[in-house]
């Protein structure tokens, strides 16, 4: 007898599936959907955790990430990045991910030692930022390996982690604005650029919670449920999770930019997929009724 | 004994990592620093271990011209390429962190020259010289002081030159320079191939997960009872809740997905947590009692 | 802003290839995704060594020993005990050398491995049992009664994390309290010192279960209901979910209900950890889609480099590329079967 | 005429003077060691008899004993790391604070002084109080950190709860657990690859070897290996880092061994691939596409590429099983493959498989536990929500 259609389908090329799915998301870039981005309450946290800080506050960033994730948490970092140079905030970068130094090196070069809300930016209503000097304004401590320990590392003396001196081979107390940053502890904030691991889960477990750090964290979609409790309990006293809150975030600093505009492509993407959901039960409904009938009969 | 003395060995030194949580002396706290520097020193020699490693597998496979032999010609290669790239090579040279200054008394008002190639930004105090079409590079009169003078690429990898120039009225100071190419980390070389081949190649391989949690959710994301109900139907909410989309169509969503967030998933999520975290303790208790201790290997 | 080196233009054409080579996987396994994954691992592996070279060895274990050392005899010192211990991790270094490349004398490996194994299971120990369990009995050991916040007393970090709150909605509604207690929320909301924005920020988290009005109150002593039934049911998903991890005993009867309920919560936490990671993933692909297309680079680059069209360039050679090869493959299958 | 000039200028600077009173000098400076501390701060204290007038800052100063009461004349620019003298200026505090915590070198005794000044807009100082001065001090290095007591506690009752058990399971035999139909699974899955004639794929996840997980995987990879080794199967395993990799081939070797097979290891099928996430994600594909294991085992940490694997894996058909105590990519591997160890599953799989009593009592102990801990939390909410007391916070300060 002839096949059923939901038996055909149950087994159909999931390659139809990956066409559209490439679609949705080229498709959109052409033809935006424009949804406004609200920032969730975990964003709005850290932006007010960043915002309450004085000025000349000194901020401890470390950029935790590869190539891969920069969709979903670089629009954050350059959001946050400019947010503190409005306060004129004192720097200071360090990465914990191999894959990331000479992605670091790049975000030196086109966000902190560049203006990035020069006077007259389009669709940008904040004060505007100035570039920053490297080993004045801000120091790139540069990339250490070793998880966890490492991290814990940074809690008891930052010297000693990076053997003393910074990125470009500067001694550390040849650089006046080190003076008084011994340790994670020294800082007025801590803000954690995170793909994932290590990252933010670390800092909690082995600085953290440890020595009640205020810290801030920007994640990958994906570890949002990861990190959402220790939000919840305040060892984490701010919380970015994905493109989605990114572009919150960009809407909280006023200069809208990647995540934005990438938040609203998602939308196209989300449906695509709940779509396939709901298509894949559908199918697997009337097949089973199906059966039932033919079980019947 | 080949095996028990590594284990003793072993012994001490995580009983110590357990006591020195508890022990704030600043003596302990030192040593504690100096132990993380040897196992990330052992960790990092480990990757040498793997190179080799590495080609004692794929060798082998090259010389008896297994299938795919070619492609693993190619790993070496890439890898051999980096390896070289990645090496200071400059420092064989010399790299000038400085361009020559040449002073020269000529009446008139002070008076700054700068000379470098067409491809050089120029930046003169806070401003960035304009490049001019005729293709002279920079030179202006300038107040008498101290200035400074950056030369740089645009591109990264090459090394940027800096000088302080202080000037007076009747003189015109010559800045003649040319930022050197680096090798090694900071290399043109090495962030190259960084650039244009490594982080495409990541972000790629990772973005193939968009279309295959796609064909997962339709395959695998079916009702078939309650559990699975349950999942999918969070699953959705989250993705409409946490997305644009959902606030337009109606701002209970967002608010949805928070609680979801917050309520059942932080439960769930707390208890693994817990859960893991007393396997984790107990199995690391394990091992620094001796219990465990197949990670040191049979002693056949 | 000068103009893109040619070579960079190239580098950007050679980037769009290869993503292209290595969504071909997508179709299936084939010639130009083997390329693309030879050539990222062989890149990724001389990029570890070298990292893990200039990181940590160079720094840590050569600058350490050799130059620090040299350095402190030249200048007639003598080597600290530091030293002494850096030496050690050095002889660590060259047992784990053993291991690898010797067989019989391989065992000597096993004090390198027995000293990572055991330090970072200690260290474990203890970040686990602060913030994994700790922390989290701690908060869950706590009230589950949610008082509202009393907007005529609350402090200002109260008040900074209500609903559409920030620090300078705070401290204005701090300023106008003294000036005259708030009679309602609505009055809290609509006081004139704040701006238009901040009211709408406001205005927005009205009226719902977990808004402002749910969270804030104008007298002491009121409670959200809603909130303390969500952290009953956080408490209870929690406990349930523990019983479902407890090996000791069947799971039936009473257990087993209780855990099937841990199920369900821990279920809802799954459905909403996929529901955040197809976000995640999509985004990745935007990513990619942007560089391709070119919007991560200038206008004036982007001039150079064509983006587009170099785009559809390689997509062409990727597809035919796997025709050619796919038409090969029957013919030689064909002749197989003849 | 210049003098006439210098006249003015003199005559105006008195005025100034006149105009801004010296500030009144600290009413107390007090300088205390701090509790659990690891012999490397002091904490500082002082008080004022009034407000400080707008502009005020308070210098505190530090240096060894035996140093004269420090000279802050007017026109001194301090901040926080200079030297004056033999003292080194720790902090120049404006908002009006009255404590700072200073970091000091262990088993030294110092000297502090403290004075509140006047600034000009260049930060130099215009008028200075007297000076106050204390000490000498010494910071105290604590031997047990007391707010961690808690924490010890929970290591000790594990320890205890486990020895007591080992104790127990020594005595009477076989205590029960319940199923985990994922290990169950383990051995038909060799089998299964047995007859297809097909490798299994074994692999030990995303963390360095002193990841806990990482260490769970490798204890279940010992059994896999023994197994693979009777069935007389390939075993291929793909490690993430070559440290694991070196543990790994121990114990395939150990595995082999035990199966009394060690002619049949072979250590080339022990691979490190790359530690790069996606490079390793296409290297293992690579494996499963085209050396079509007939099962493929994930235990360990894993991150986005649990999908990727997964995914390739029910491609090729393979009976796939994982296990990881990773929250967040549980989800995946739920639904794409056929058995799913979800967190502390993961420890209890060894156990489980070994049936070995010692591990066994490990995982009754980390049972007993729970217990504790749940009890905890019912008490210390009802107490909290009574209103009694904070137990929570009383233990885990």
């Amino acid at each position: 007898m002839k096949e059923h259609w939901s038996d055909r389908l149950q087994r159909f090329d999931r390659r139809w599936i990956f066409l559209v799915m490439g679609l949705a998301v080229v498709v959109p870039l052409f033809f935006p959907l424009g949804l406004p981005a609200k920032p969730d309450r975990m964003t709005k946290a850290a932006f007010n955790a960043v915002d309450a800080l004085p000025e000349g506050a000194r901020v401890f960033v470390s950029i935790d990430l590869d190539p891969a994730s920069t969709p979903e948490i670089e629009p954050f970092f350059r959001a946050v990045i400019l947010q503190l140079k409005r306060k004129n905030a004192k720097l200071v970068f360090a990465t914990t991910w191999y894959q990331a130094p000479p992605l670091v090196d790049r975000y030196m070069r086109e966000t902190i030692e560049v203006a990035i809300a020069p006077a007259g930016t389009a669709g940008y209503s904040g004060l505007n930022d100035r570039p920053y000097r490297k080993n004045v304004d801000y120091v790139n401590l540069g990339f250490r390996d070793g998880k966890g320990a490492i991290i814990q590392a940074f809690g008891s003396s930052l010297r000693l982690a990076f053997d003393n001196h910074a990125d470009d081979g500067t001694a550390l107390e040849r650089i006046p604005m080190m003076r008084g940053l011994e340790k994670l502890a020294d800082f007025d904030l801590i803000v954690l650029v995170s793909a994932g691991s290590p990252g933010a889960k670390e800092y909690v477990q082995f600085v953290g919670t440890r020595e009640r750090l205020p810290m801030i964290a920007a994640c990958t979609a994906v570890s949002t449920t990861d990190l959402a409790p220790y939000f919840q309990t305040g060892q984490l006293i701010g919380l970015v999770g994905g493109m989605a809150g990114s572009a919150g975030y960009e809407t909280l600093v006023g200069k809208p930019g990647a995540g934005t505009a990438g938040a609203d492509v998602l939308n196209i993407g989300n449906i695509v997929v709940i779509l396939a959901i709901v298509f894949g039960n559908v199918v697997y409904f009337a097949g089973r009724y199906h059966r039932r009938q033919r079980g019947a009969s | 004994m080949k095996k028990t003395l590594p284990l003793l060995f072993g012994m001490v030194f995580g009983a110590y990592a357990v006591i020195e949580f508890y022990i704030p002396h600043h003596l302990v706290g030192s040593l504690s620093d100096e132990l993380r520097s040897w196992a990330a020193i052992l960790a990092a020699a480990a990757f040498i271990i793997g190179g080799i490693n590495i080609l004692q597998v794929t060798w082998p496979k090259i010389r008896r011209r297994e299938p795919d032999w070619q492609y693993k010609v190619v790993l070496l290669a890439a890898a051999a390429v980096m390896l070289l790239a990645g090496l200071p090579w400059h420092k064989l040279g010399d790299t000038p962190a400085t361009p020559t200054v040449l002073i020269e008394a000529v009446p008139g008002p002070a008076h700054l020259v700068v000379n470098a190639p067409a491809d050089v930004t120029i930046q003169v105090g806070a401003v960035i010289a304009p490049p001019r079409p005729d293709g002279a590079r920079y030179q202006a009169d300038v107040g008498p002081g101290t200035v400074e003078v950056k030369l740089s690429r645009r591109v990264p990898g090459y090394r940027t030159q800096l000088a302080p120039i202080t000037i007076t009225d009747g003189q015109r100071v010559t800045v003649t320079g040319d930022p050197p190419m680096l090798w090694g980390r900071e290399g043109r070389v090495f962030v190259w191939i960084y650039d244009h081949i490594f982080s495409p190649s990541n972000a790629t391989m990772f973005a193939l997960l968009a279309f295959f949690v796609a064909s997962a959710a339709f395959r695998a994301f079916r009702a078939r009872n309650l559990e699975a109900a349950l999942l999918l139907g969070a699953a959705i909410l989250m993705m409409l809740g946490r997305a644009p989309l959902g606030r337009a169509i109606s701002d209970v969503f967002p608010d949805l997905a928070q609680w979801i967030l917050d309520v059942p998933s932080n439960g769930g999520r707390r208890a693994i947590m817990m859960g893991a975290a007393i396997g984790a303790i107990a199995t690391a208790l394990r091992i620094i009692l001796g219990i465990e201790r197949s990670h040191l290997g049979s002693d056949a | 802003m000068t103009e893109l080196p040619f070579v960079d233009v190239v580098g950007f054409w050679v980037a769009t290839f290869l993503t292209f080579c290595c969504l071909s996987f997508l179709y299936k396994d084939n010639p130009f995704y083997k390329l693309a994954e030879h050539l990222f691992i062989g890149v990724s592996v001389g990029y570890l060594i070298i990292l893990q070279w200039g990181d940590n060895l160079q720094p840590k274990l050569v600058d350490a020993l050799f130059v620090r050392g040299y350095r402190a005899l030249a200048e007639g010192g003598s080597l600290d005990r530091w030293w002494v211990m850096r030496g050690i991790a050095l002889v660590l270094v060259v047992m784990l050398f053993v291991n690898a490349l010797s067989r019989r004398y391989k065992w000597v490996g096993r004090y390198p491995v027995a000293f990572v194994v055991a330090f970072y299971a200690g260290l474990q120990i203890n970040a686990v049992a602060q913030s994994e369990l700790g922390e989290q009995i701690k908060f869950s050991a706590s009230t589950i009664d949610a008082p509202k916040v009393d907007l005529n007393s609350a402090p200002l970090d109260q008040l900074t994390s209500l609903p559409g709150g920030s620090p300078s909605i705070a401290e204005k509604l701090i300023v106008e309290r003294a000036r005259a207690p708030f009679t309602s929320v609505d009055d809290a909301v609509t006081r004139p010192s704040l701006t238009a924005p901040e009211r709408a920020d406001l205005a927005e988290t009205r009226g719902h279960l977990v808004g402002l009005d749910a969270r804030a109150a104008v007298g002491p002593g009121e409670h959200d209901r809603f909130g303390i039934v969500s952290n009953l049911l956080l408490l209870l998903g929690l406990l349930s979910s523990l019983v479902y991890f407890y090996f000791s005993v069947a799971h039936q009867g009473v257990i087993g209900k209780v855990s099937r309920f841990g199920v369900w919560t821990l279920m809802i936490g799954f459905g909403a950890s996929f529901g955040l990671t197809v976000q995640g993933r999509i985004s990745l692909a935007i990513g990619r889609a942007y560089d391709v297309s070119g919007r991560t680079v200038g206008p004036t680059d982007a001039a150079r480099i064509h983006s587009l069209p170099v785009a559809v360039v390689c997509l062409l050679l990727v597809v035919g590329g796997i025709v050619v090869w796919e038409l090969r493959n029957r013919r030689r299958s064909g002749k197989d079967s003849a | 005429m210049r003098a006439a000039a210098l006249l003015l200028a003199v005559a105006l600077a008195a005025t100034v003077r006149s105009a801004t009173a010296a500030p009144a000098p600290l009413s107390s400076l007090d300088v205390q060691p701090l509790p659990n501390d690891s012999g490397q701060h002091l904490h500082v204290t002082w008080t004022r008899t009034a407000a400080p007038a707008p502009g005020t800052a308070t210098v505190i100063l530090r240096a060894r004993p035996g140093a004269a009461t420090p000279d802050l004349a007017p026109g001194r620019k301090l901040t926080a790391g200079d030297a004056l003298g033999p003292w080194t200026v720790v902090g120049v505090l404006e908002a009006g604070e009255l404590d700072l915590t200073d970091e000091i070198e262990a088993d030294t005794s110092y000297l502090y002084a403290g004075a509140e000044v006047l600034r000009a807009a260049d930060g130099a100082i215009t008028e200075a109080s007297p000076v106050t001065t204390i000490g000498p001090r010494a910071a105290e290095a604590a031997l047990f950190h007391r707010q961690r007591t808690a924490y010890l506690v929970i290591v000790l009752a594990i320890g205890l709860l486990i020895y007591w058990y080992v104790r127990a399971a020594r005595t009477k035999k076989d205590l029960y657990i319940r199923r985990l139909p994922g290990v169950d699974a383990i051995e038909d899955s060799i089998g299964r690859s047995t007859e297809m004639g097909r490798p299994v794929l074994y692999v030990t996840g995303l963390e360095e070897i002193q990841n806990i997980q990482t260490i769970a995987s490798l204890l279940i990879l010992g059994y896999v290996a023994e197994k693979t080794a009777q069935y007389d199967t390939d075993l291929k395993v793909a490690n993430y880092y070559p440290l694991t990799m070196v543990v790994a081939e121990e114990i395939v070797r150990q595995g082999y061994a035990n199966a009394g097979r060690i002619d049949a290891y072979r250590p080339e099928n022990v691979l490190f691939i790359t530690a790069e996430q996606f490079a390793f994600a296409a290297g293992v594909n690579g494996i499963i596409l085209r050396d079509r294991p007939a099962t493929n085992i994930y235990f360990g940490t894993f991150y986005g590429e649990s999908l990727l694997l997964a995914e390739t894996g029910f491609l090729t058909g393979a009976v796939q099983i994982a296990g990881t105590a990773e929250l967040t990519q549980l989800p995946f591997f739920i639904t794409a493959c056929d058995y799913t160890l979800i967190g502390e599953e993961l420890y209890a799989a060894s156990a489980y498989l070994t049936r070995d009593p010692v591990l066994l009592a490990n995982l009754k102990a980390a049972d007993a536990f729970k217990i504790a801990a749940m009890i905890f939390i019912v008490v210390g909410v009802a107490l909290a929500t009574a209103g009694v007391f904070d137990l929570g916070a009383k233990v885990f300060p």
